[in-house]
């Protein structure tokens, strides 16, 4: 659903003018009402935000909820939304997406004991807030396990062949942050895992917001004969599926299934590195609507709780050869087992 | 009246120098061997990568060198660069909608006069309407870089655009299979463009009749009105080309990816800046302009290469800052740069 | 009120000698009919007829404001004239622009000059007309070049045509845009106050320029206030006075006083009636100055001299010989290198610009639009500047704005200085009105030193004959008053005594009545006359 | 009462002179065009949208989504329809009010300084350190408080003031002009303030890079709840403001100030060390850039954290709407305040893009920046002078 017509039909009052002005289906109503904060890339970013509102669609659609959303310009927004909509009668749980969210929350989650709260990304450790973490690393370290395989083979589909002489997998991040290291690190470690020599070029454009750098750094890693690039940039990233494109390699993306929310891009991107915000924000709030809510939790998904995982390109389902796909099970299955120890720091490489 | 005691050349000879100076300074790291790396990296190949990232900052800089040089500063090439960008994008997207269909060209076309358009309502608005530049040009950033990512979410219900295609590139013959430089000779056609503004603005601007009354617009347009010659016309003629500049180096910037990003502060992310910084080192030289645009086009690009080498800790933050202490150094101790001794200043004819 | 013919060259040419009628073929070369130029709520020329025969000089001349500058550019299609004809070898012309007036062989050189300082001479000369090659696409430079030098060597000008304006002099400045016209096909040249930044030399060059090209043929018009000039130079001068056309007359006829009197409307003062010095103590001591300009070069090579109470002091020298270097050194705006300044017997050589204005030292400067008026501020901001610290208009941090208005009402009223509004800005007061405010602001607070760099350059008559009045009038007041100008009229007549300078050097202290202009010129240029007993400076220092 | 009229009408004249009056008729008058134009673009982005119910439908064209007036509205209820709403639009006017003083101080001294989001962003850096710092020294007490957050605002006002200084030290001594330098400035403080708290100074366990969330002992508390607005920050600035428009209008430095920086040659030859005015002007200017970044970390964000907003650049849009004012400075940051406010409630009730306010305050500034434009138009009410930008607000 387009965003404005859902604004428009769920006929919410505004953030501010539900203090204020009246006109909202919420009164009378007891079903549960989700207040939704995003992380500042904002809606129709393409990935991290735009999966967790289509969690909480897929929870109205299924529970009947209602919800309000909230983007902050800066993270300086966030307190105040979050206060916001604990403050506010008519709300009963409020989603915060992102790690920004959670200095300010820390002192929220105090003041608004009776609120219920949910953290995507980070760890506030109260009562009444449900934590969802993600082991990026471990999903990072599949599709890096894919390139490797990619890389050591001779492969040609859709818009792009592998070289057959280079061994090279690249990675591409947005801001030099912890949290994109998780990514490097799992990737770097599951490329080493299909081939220990295996070179694992990685740069970092310095913003999310840069798709010329994120081409110009992969076009330079496919030009070196990386076969695969692997990208955690946001929009910086696009440039790196179309540096994948004209030099005719493959591309991974991330948090959402890329081959089809770019589509245009469906014939180089040959996996996703899936990051479930949808599924989390959704048990989330079924959690609520079940009265299973559990504060102090800590939610930590990875790949056995399908948190995480690399999902095949829409162009490459049918076409991996069956021995990658079942190698990619194996080192799932590995990982889940323990006997795969996935590091989550580049110093832990 | 202080008169500059550094010459165009010392000046960049300095600046040169300087960037060397500043690049051993920042990327040295525990004393390993740096040249070696570098020389690594350093390839034909990287050189048409640098060009690609050259283009949108040169571009800005030799448009701010043809608007200020008739005595109109503008400060505002940021924003048209996000006008071109933006508006190249959002042609060739709208463009498949119509019988003209997707044809990049069209799209092209579009985006340098979207940009010149801006640049006409600023020209008018410094003009005729006497504004303050500085404040005009501050006011046409900010109108940018409000209404790109607000007109992005209008048409496509968000601030990043779709994926809506590429110059193909061109090779040009014999040339591009040579062994080594090859890549030099495969390129798009901004870089192309490129190539062949900077020799041109050079020659418009010192060897042209134009070029002459844009001097002489911006250090005494008083002369020229006496003779003859109408100053309105030569700084129109000054700012509208610097939104022909803007555009062709916005709309290079967003075709060659193929997208538009409006989040944050566009994709544009400062490169209009740094064309600013570019033209002030380069003494309002096209050509030095192009030198200092490629210098810091290939410190950018050497730094993300030379992160790719295993171990080596660069930090993007304090390379990224590095044109910027450049032109501050620049201007402090090399001495001033010499701005057309009317630029900022209206005028009005007696008649 | 007027300005002496130039010193070196007292006799000047003789317009009977000039065969007029031979190359005066009929028509005049322009003749202006009933011309008048309206502006809003002003009549800037009324009805104004006056005709200029082909080969010949003639001299515009009125105070500021009678409307001279206002008939050239009308005559030069900058204005449209509301009523009247112009008319151009007999034929009637009717001017839209400039570009008119030059294709009709109109050129003119302003007083400010229209050169563009980064370009070569060449450039310039052609600018606007370059000679192209390739169908226009690009400026033929050689030609240029060479345009200009044929052009210089025909008129006899000394100029590199490849040199930069700012590498040249302001002569030669002037001599290129006199190129500028004739490359434009100029036969007639108007001049707008050609001799105002000129040196006498330069002066004399000029003349001798002007010469040269009424003998090819060309006619001249120049504009100016100098009667002396007009008397030299013109073969006819008309006399405008508010906006209307006094009279023409042969300057063969004309008398310095029957000029004065044209212009002003009645009898002008000429000569300046000056009471005898009374001296009394010595006020300013500069001893052995040494002070670098901007570059660092030495521009006062060990200048000392005194100034006492009651006695005008005047330093005469060609612009640039470092009067501008002493003049700040001894008023605290640049610091010496070596030397000494006392005040009433203190040492004050180390002291700060502010220490020396609360001692009482009163400063006209010499650039008044960069110096002594910030340009935006109103005169009442403008009547504290440099007053600010004293005690009279604050108290401890605070300024104390009514008095200070009271302040400025009084110099506004004494000095008559007349602001278009009262808010008005100092930037839309007149030169002259400019020049008596900073004279009362600095005159009103009662100094014991005054000093008056150039204090009447680009004044108007009226003008000049009150700040000249102010400045005696302070010497009878008993006040010490250190007087530098570079016009010779102004400082012969002024001052008790003479110093001159050249070269960063006081060559010559002397009384002005004991010499000469010719031998005062000399000096200027650094020659020793002959038979003139000049002592050292500091010999003359006491009388 | 005829006699009380007169001495108020004098009072006005005086206050109030034709110049002033000028200036405040642009001001109203950009803002009114600014609205205008607003108004169109937002018509015309509705009916490209897609909505299920356009408020119009227009023949041939199609519906249209966006009501401008409603969006005004909503912008307005949005600013001031209740008290939270009320809080953060002070929150906004506290922080624009000190930012729009530091441009407007430089400003009216002949200096535009466009680097005040810098000297913020480095003053909120030092202003977040000393409060935890000198916050774990202190009791948690008002004693504590009374010590810590002066004491944050005081650093962050030294540290804004010295990034301040160097533009006024290399546009005295060294003749650079501070338009460029102190944009320069602004990439190169955002530049190290991220890369020192990413890698020095900051919460190196977090993903974002901040810094630690300073103790609630140097935190401005609210004083509307809900919000994080504090009465005593906006009195601090209102107090700014009155400040600054008696130092430059009453005191013999402000008269010394301004001279310098509008006309280096005279302020020396008054008797001024006009380079160190100058270079005291840019320091004065950065200490008001780095107050607001104090403030804006003790009273909003209680913690450094990459992405402050823009409130610098917003600064130069308040000054210059102000006329450079400093009371003017007050309407206008109330102004921008409240439409920064009323965006986000844009956004959330009718979907127009927040975006829209900066488009809004871009087109102010370019209207005000052309005042010859409406002279033109109002050519009959006979205004006259020239009321440059940089003039050092003379005409105010």
């Amino acid at each position: 659903m387009d965003r404005r017509t859902f604004l428009a039909a769920a006929g919410t009052g505004s953030l501010i003018a539900t203090a204020g002005c009246a006109g909202d289906d919420d009164d009378g109503d007891d079903s549960l009402s989700v207040g939704m904060i995003y992380s500042t890339g904002g809606l129709g970013d393409e990935s991290f935000n735009d999966m967790a509102h289509q969690g909480i669609q897929e929870a109205e659609s299924d529970f009947g909820i209602s919800f309000q959303n909230a983007e902050p310009d800066a993270p300086a927004d966030m307190d105040e939304m979050q206060r916001q909509f604990a403050g506010d009668d008519n709300i009963d749980a409020v989603v915060c997406i992102g790690f920004d969210h959670e200095a300010d929350l820390e002192a929220n989650a105090a003041e608004f004991a009776d609120t219920s709260f949910v953290l995507v990304d980070a760890v506030v450790e109260a009562d009444n807030v449900a934590n969802y973490l993600f082991r990026e690393h471990e999903g990072s370290f599949q599709v890096g396990y894919l390139a490797g395989l990619l890389t050591g083979m001779e492969y040609g589909h859709g818009g792009g062949a592998t070289d057959p002489d280079e061994s090279t997998v690249g990675f591409v991040g947005g801001e030099e942050i912890a949290l994109i290291e998780r990514f490097e690190a799992g990737y770097i470690a599951g490329a080493q895992h299909a081939d220990a020599d295996i070179e694992t070029p990685s740069s970092y454009a310095g913003s999310w917001n840069d798709p010329t750098t994120g081409q110009e750094i992969a076009s330079s890693m496919y030009d070196d004969g990386a076969d695969v690039v692997y990208h955690a940039a946001g929009g910086t990233g696009g440039g790196v599926f179309e540096a994948a494109q004209s030099a005719g390699r493959y591309a991974i993306g991330v948090d959402d299934d890329q081959s089809r929310s770019a589509a245009a891009f469906s014939d180089v991107i040959v996996a996703s590195m899936i990051k479930r915000v949808d599924t989390a924000v959704y048990e989330s709030v079924e959690a609520i609507v079940n009265d299973e809510f559990e504060g102090g939790q800590i939610n930590d998904l990875g790949l056995e709780e399908d948190g995480v995982g690399a999902i095949i390109g829409q162009d490459f389902e049918d076409d991996l050869p069956a021995e990658i796909v079942d190698e990619l099970e194996a080192s799932r299955q590995a990982i889940i087992d323990g006997d795969i120890d996935v590091p989550d720091t580049l110093d832990d490489l | 009246m202080n008169r500059p005691t550094v010459t165009r050349r010392q000046g960049l000879a300095i600046g040169a120098i300087l960037f060397g100076l500043l690049l051993v300074g920042f990327v040295i790291d525990g004393g390993r061997a740096l040249l070696g790396d570098v020389a690594g990296v350093i390839s034909a190949s990287y050189f048409a990568a640098v060009f690609r990232f050259t283009v949108p900052i040169a571009f800005a800089a030799m448009g701010g060198i043809f608007a200020e040089k008739t005595g109109v500063i503008n400060i505002g090439l940021e924003g048209l660069l996000i006008i071109g960008a933006f508006s190249a994008v959002a042609a060739l997207w709208g463009l498949s909608a119509t019988p003209v269909g997707a044809n990049i060209w069209v799209a092209f076309l579009l985006a340098v006069l979207a940009s010149t358009l801006v640049a006409l309502l600023f020209a008018t608005v410094c003009i005729d309407f006497k504004a303050d530049q500085i404040i005009a040009g501050l006011a046409i950033w900010l109108i940018a870089l409000g209404f790109a990512p607000f007109a992005s979410i209008i048409i496509w219900d968000r601030t990043n655009s779709p994926s809506v295609g590429t110059f193909p590139v061109w090779e040009v013959p014999v040339l591009a299979d040579l062994p080594t430089v090859g890549p030099l000779f495969s390129a798009t056609l901004p870089v192309f463009l490129l190539v062949l503004a900077v020799p041109f603005s050079w020659y418009l601007l010192n060897r042209t009749t134009f070029g002459k009354w844009v001097e002489a617009s911006g250090e005494d347009p008083k002369s020229l009105d006496t003779a003859g010659v109408d100053v309105r016309r030569i700084r129109y003629a000054g700012v509208l080309l610097s939104g022909v500049y803007c555009g062709i180096g916005g709309a290079g910037l967003a075709l060659n990816t193929g997208q538009f990003v409006g989040s944050g502060d566009t994709m544009v992310d400062g490169r209009g800046w740094i064309g600013l910084t570019a033209y002030l080192i380069g003494n309002y030289n096209p050509i030095g302009a192009f030198l200092a645009s490629f210098l810091f086009a290939a410190l950018d690009a050497l730094q993300l290469q030379l992160q790719q080498i295993a171990g080596f800790e660069v930090s993007s933050t304090l390379v990224g800052i590095i044109p910027y202490v450049a032109v501050v150094i620049v201007l402090t101790f090399v001495g001033r740069t010499r701005m057309p001794s009317a630029a900022g200043e209206h005028y009005e004819s007696d008649e | 009120m007027g300005e002496s013919t130039d010193p070196g060259d007292p006799e000047r040419h003789a317009p009977a000698t000039r065969d007029v009628a031979a190359r005066n073929g009929g028509a005049p070369a322009v003749r202006l009919e009933g011309v008048t130029k309206r502006f809003p709520g002003v009549v800037a020329n009324d009805d104004v007829d006056f005709s200029v025969d082909r080969g010949t000089i003639h001299a515009l001349i009125g105070e500021n404001g009678a409307g001279k500058t206002t008939l050239m550019n009308v005559l030069y299609g900058l204005y449209e004239p509301t009523e009247g004809t112009i008319r151009i070898g007999g034929e009637p012309m009717s001017f839209e622009d400039p570009g008119d007036a030059m294709d009709a062989g109109i050129g003119m050189i302003h007083q400010h000059f229209m050169l563009v300082d980064t370009m070569t001479v060449a450039e310039n000369v052609v600018l606007g007309n370059e000679p192209t090659r390739f169908g226009g696409l690009l400026t033929d430079e050689r030609t240029a070049v060479e345009e200009t030098r044929r052009l210089a060597e025909r008129y006899g000008f000394d100029i590199d045509p490849t040199e930069r304006i700012e590498e040249i002099s302001v002569g030669e400045q002037q001599r290129v845009e006199i190129l500028k016209t004739l490359y434009r096909g100029a036969e007639i040249l108007i001049l707008d106050e050609p001799t105002a930044v000129l040196t006498p030399q330069e002066v004399d060059a000029l003349y001798e320029i002007l010469t040269e090209l009424i003998d090819q043929g060309k006619t001249i018009i120049f504009i100016t206030h100098k009667l002396g000039e007009a008397l030299h130079a013109a073969d006819e001068i008309s006399v405008l006075r508010d906006g209307k056309l006094v009279g023409t007359v042969p300057a063969a006829e004309a008398t310095r006083e029957d000029l004065a009197r044209m212009m002003v409307g009645k009898d002008v003062l000429l000569e300046i009636e000056k009471p005898a010095a009374d001296r009394g103590s010595t006020v300013l001591q500069v001893s052995d100055m040494v002070v670098d300009d901007d570059r660092g070069i030495p521009a006062v090579e060990g200048v000392s001299f005194d100034v006492h109470a009651g006695e005008i002091f005047g330093i005469a020298g060609v612009d640039g010989n470092g009067q501008s270097e002493l003049i700040e050194a001894i008023t605290g705006l640049r610091s010496p290198e070596s030397g000494t300044v006392a005040f009433e017997g203190a040492d004050m050589t180390d002291l700060p610009r502010r220490k020396r204005i609360e001692a009482g030292m009163a400063y006209v400067a010499e650039d008044r639009q960069k110096r002594s008026l910030v340009m935006a501020y109103d005169l009442r901001r403008n009547g504290v500047l440099g007053c600010q610290r004293l005690p009279t208009f604050g108290e401890g941090l605070w300024i104390d704005w009514d008095r200070i208005d009271g302040y400025v009402d009084t110099v506004i009223e004494e000095y008559d200085v007349r602001p278009p509004d009262p808010g008005a800005t100092a930037h839309s007061l007149s030169g002259g009105n400019q020049q008596k405010f900073i004279v009362g602001r600095e005159f009103e607070r009662d100094p014991s030193l005054v000093i008056a760099a150039q204090p009447t350059r680009g004044v108007d008559i009226g003008s000049i004959e009150f700040i000249h009045e102010r400045l005696l009038e302070l010497r009878s007041d008993g006040k010490a008053t250190l007087l530098v100008s570079s016009k010779l009229d102004e400082v012969t007549q002024l001052s008790d005594r003479l110093g001159v300078i050249h070269d960063g050097q006081l060559v010559a202290v002397v009384r002005p009545e004991d010499v000469t202009d010719e031998d005062l010129g000399l000096l200027m240029a650094g020659e020793r006359p002959t038979g003139l007993d000049v002592e050292s400076a500091r010999v003359r220092t006491e009388p | 009462m005829s006699a009380g009229r007169d001495r108020v009408e004098a009072t006005l004249d005086r206050l109030v002179d034709a110049s002033v009056l000028e200036r405040l008729q642009i001001s109203l008058a950009a803002l009114v065009f600014a609205i205008i134009v607003g108004a169109v673009l937002v018509f015309v982005s509705g009916l490209i949208v897609d909505c299920p119910d356009p408020f119009l439908s227009l023949p041939g064209v199609g519906g249209a989504c966006y009501n401008p007036f409603e969006v005004y509205w909503t912008m307005i209820t949005g600013s001031f329809g209740s008290l939270t709403a009320l809080g953060r639009t002070l929150q906004e006017t506290t922080l624009l009010l000190f930012t729009g003083l530091s441009v407007a101080v430089a400003f009216r001294a002949g200096l535009f300084n466009i680097g005040t989001q810098g000297q913020m962003i480095l003053g909120a850096l030092g202003a977040a350190l000393t409060a935890l710092w000198l916050g774990e020294l202190v009791p948690e007490s008002l004693l504590g408080a009374l010590i810590v957050i002066p004491a944050g605002v005081v650093v962050g006002a030294v540290i804004g003031g010295l990034w301040g200084m160097l533009p006024g030290l290399m546009k005295a001594y060294a003749d650079a002009h501070e338009v460029i330098t102190t944009i320069m400035l602004n990439f190169i403080a955002m530049g190290i303030a991220f890369w020192l708290v990413q890698n020095h100074v900051g919460n190196l366990e977090s993903d974002s890079v901040l810094t630690h969330t300073i103790p609630d002992v140097a935190q401005l508390s609210p004083t509307i709840g809900g919000t994080r607005f504090s009465l005593w920050a906006l009195l601090a600035a209102l107090a700014a403001a009155i400040g600054i428009y008696v130092l430059y209008d009453r005191t013999i430095l402000g008269y010394e100030l301004r001279t310098s920086g509008l006309q280096e040659a005279a302020a020396e030859y008054g008797g001024v060390n006009a380079k160190r005015n100058i270079v005291t002007s840019m320091t004065l200017s950065g200490a008001l850039g780095g107050i607001a970044g104090s403030i804006y970390v003790l009273m909003v964000q209680y913690r450094w954290q990459d992405g402050i907003p823009p409130l610098g650049f917003d600064g130069i849009a308040v000054s210059i709407l102000a006329g450079n004012n400093p009371i003017g400075v007050i309407p206008a940051a109330v102004l921008f305040g409240a439409m920064q406010s009323g965006s986000v409630a844009l956004n959330l009730t009718l979907g127009v893009p927040p975006e829209l306010v900066e488009v809004l305050r871009g087109l102010i500034i370019l209207f005000i920046a052309m005042p010859e434009f409406f002279r033109m138009i109002g050519k009959r009410y006979g205004y006259g002078s020239d009321p440059l930008a940089t003039d050092g607000g003379e005409n105010v």
